[in-house]
């Protein structure tokens, strides 16, 4: 507040100058932080130190700011004219000789009171800026900028190690030689496919033929399809011979493997 | 350990303990301190002692590690700083300058807020009806509302007066926004006690507060110092 | 400063140059250390030398000053490292441990996540068809945006093949969280077998493997290695 610092006295001969300063601190009444700061600027403009300021004196600026303000109209909030009527009693307890039979405190008890409740306002408001003064975090000295600590925060942080990351890595780039061993269908005859195909051709075998000749056609040219084609097949005759169908026959150890239909039935 | 032939029971604890002590043998100072300095060095928030001696392994004196530490950095770009029971690193203030970029625009406080906040620091604990008194208007509910978000104060024990109001005092987070160790380091805190300017001094005309609630107002200071 | 009046030009240019270093005098290292050590630590991200010296006062040398820094933090419980072209500080990894009690909260990466950056850091910058090709499955919007969010992962240069697709490419943030100086600092598939480092375990695909199979499966492996 800029009037603050101007000299602000209701004598009788106010100059131009302090009028404007007196009514300035009226208009800006809304800025003050009720009676208690408001004295406490009357108090400055005594220009005085707070411990020898004339209470006798504030009151009467006081007073004096509250009849101005009812003359410009201004509706001052209650507390300010609490305030007011207090001062009223203390100014009067202050001029008038202290009547004995009276109980309450004096006049001069009062005054000290207010004097030390200045004092302690203007006290705090100076804590207060030499707190705000301080080295502030933040703003002059700082914290960590990347805590380790993962925070308590509530948003989920995913993470993952070095060793995750390689050992991801490594799974695909081997994962071909992980594949486990399954058989290589293309080139494999099951004992059905076999029984299937020799049920269709049997009823043609009239006469004793070898089994070589019911693989599958093409078959009998690639090892590993003749060796799984052969045994199927010859699983498959065994089925067969089995349930009757047909008859088997071989001349002698590892001698081609003979069947026909048994037709007697 | 001078064996007493007088005292066998305990030496026999003696004996007991040994092996213990032996098993979990605490690590070097030198490498407390550093562990001390890992963990300072992890977190954005002061760390108490406590919580140290939890992270760091049995038989550890985070406390001694913890001033090595601090004497380490004595005059360093970064220090070692207590806040309240705890501890935190923290960037040496005349190196702010520098950090501009990381500077984290507060909310400018009013100025209701500031001598509020300034009233519960020096008063603590410390009820709203004093902070009106000493304020002479009355608190809104904003100010403390705003206070108590930013975590600078926080509900202390009730008053055990009539109406058993609810006290306010500074918490750690205060302490550590403020750089102050504890909040006897409140600037200018002795001179104000000094002057009596703390003492909760009752109106005469009322009269009617108590002369224990000015003792138990000053408790907290004189508890700590 | 030789005074030569052959080269009157040079020497008036000296003369104009010396002034303004007098006037910007480049604190001592010492100074320059203890503000690079702030900021280090203060700074959210790795600072690359650039950012220093813009930071600091006119004439510093930050490398010299970080380079100091460095060596006075070597054994201490913290490291200065090089984060890519950036310097940072950092817990000593054998301390990791006292870190452990925080990091409760956090979420594995999932399966493909990894594998997906796996394949970004060893084979960037890599195209979504890449990865794709080289996982055998087919990536999620959803796996590189959350690499993306973590800023693990970002757009690298468009691949000059017909569509133009993006490329993506590991960030400092990932090498600063997975401790590498550049993304060529991951070890090779050799080195991970050399270092036992991968799963021996088949992967179950028809759960009809017989004993005989697995065995075999491990042959084949070790045949390789």
């Amino acid at each position: 507040m800029s009037q603050t610092d101007a000299q602000f006295e209701f004598s009788e001969a106010l100059s131009v100058e302090e009028r404007l300063a007196a009514e300035a601190l009226i208009v800006d009444v809304d800025g003050f932080e009720g009676p208690l700061d408001l004295l406490l600027t009357l108090s400055r403009t005594q220009k005085v130190d707070l411990r020898t300021v004339s209470i006798l004196q504030l009151a009467h600026q006081y007073l004096a700011f509250v009849e101005k303000a009812k003359e410009l109209r201004i509706e001052l909030a209650a507390d300010y004219l609490v305030m007011a009527a207090w001062l009223a009693f203390l100014k009067s307890r202050l001029l008038l000789p202290p009547d004995p039979a009276d109980e309450g405190p004096s006049g001069e008890d009062l005054a000290a009171h207010l004097a030390f409740q200045l004092e302690r306002l203007s006290a705090m408001r100076d804590a207060g800026a030499k707190l705000m003064a301080r080295d502030q975090k933040n703003r002059d000295f700082f914290v960590r900028g990347v805590p380790e600590t993962m925070e308590r925060v509530r948003n989920v942080t995913y993470t993952a190690s070095l060793l995750d990351l390689m050992q991801g890595y490594a799974r695909i780039r081997t994962k071909d030689e992980f594949r486990p061993f399954v058989l290589d269908r293309k080139s494999i005859l099951s004992m059905e496919q076999a029984l299937e195909r020799m049920r269709g051709l049997i009823s043609f075998a009239g006469d004793w033929t070898d089994l070589s000749s019911y693989l599958p056609e093409g078959w009998e040219l690639d090892p590993k399809k003749r060796r799984s084609a052969t045994a199927a097949t010859f699983a498959a005759s065994l089925e067969l011979a089995k349930a009757g169908k047909i008859e088997l026959r071989q001349g002698e150890t590892f001698a081609p493997i003979q069947i026909r239909s048994r037709t007697d039935r | 350990m001078s064996q007493d032939i007088t005292e066998p029971v305990e030496n026999a604890q003696n004996t007991a303990d040994a092996p213990r002590e032996s098993l979990f043998e605490a690590p070097p100072l030198a490498e407390q301190e550093r562990m001390v300095e890992a963990v300072l060095f992890g977190s954005a928030d002061p760390i108490s002692l406590a919580e140290l001696a939890g992270r760091m392994p049995h038989g550890c004196d985070p406390k001694a590690a913890v001033e090595q530490l601090q004497r380490r950095y004595e005059g360093r770009g970064v220090r070692v700083v207590r806040v309240g029971e705890a501890w935190a690193i923290r960037t040496a203030p005349d190196l702010g300058f520098l950090m501009q970029k990381e500077t984290v625009e507060t909310r400018k406080l009013s100025r209701a807020a500031i001598e509020t906040l300034a009233i519960i620091a020096y008063h603590q604990p410390c009820t709203r009806a004093e902070i009106e008194e000493i304020r002479g208007v009355s608190v809104s509910r904003g100010t403390i509302d705003q206070l108590i978000e930013m975590e600078w104060i926080r509900f202390g024990r009730r008053r055990m007066t009539p109406g058993r109001p609810v006290t306010y005092t500074v918490t750690p987070v205060f302490l550590d926004h403020f750089g102050l160790e504890t909040a006897r380091d409140l600037p200018g805190l002795k001179e104000l006690r000094a002057a009596g300017l703390l003492e909760n001094r009752p109106m005469p005309v009322m009269g009617d507060i108590s002369e224990e609630d000015a003792d138990e107002q000053d408790d907290l200071f004189e508890d700590e110092s």
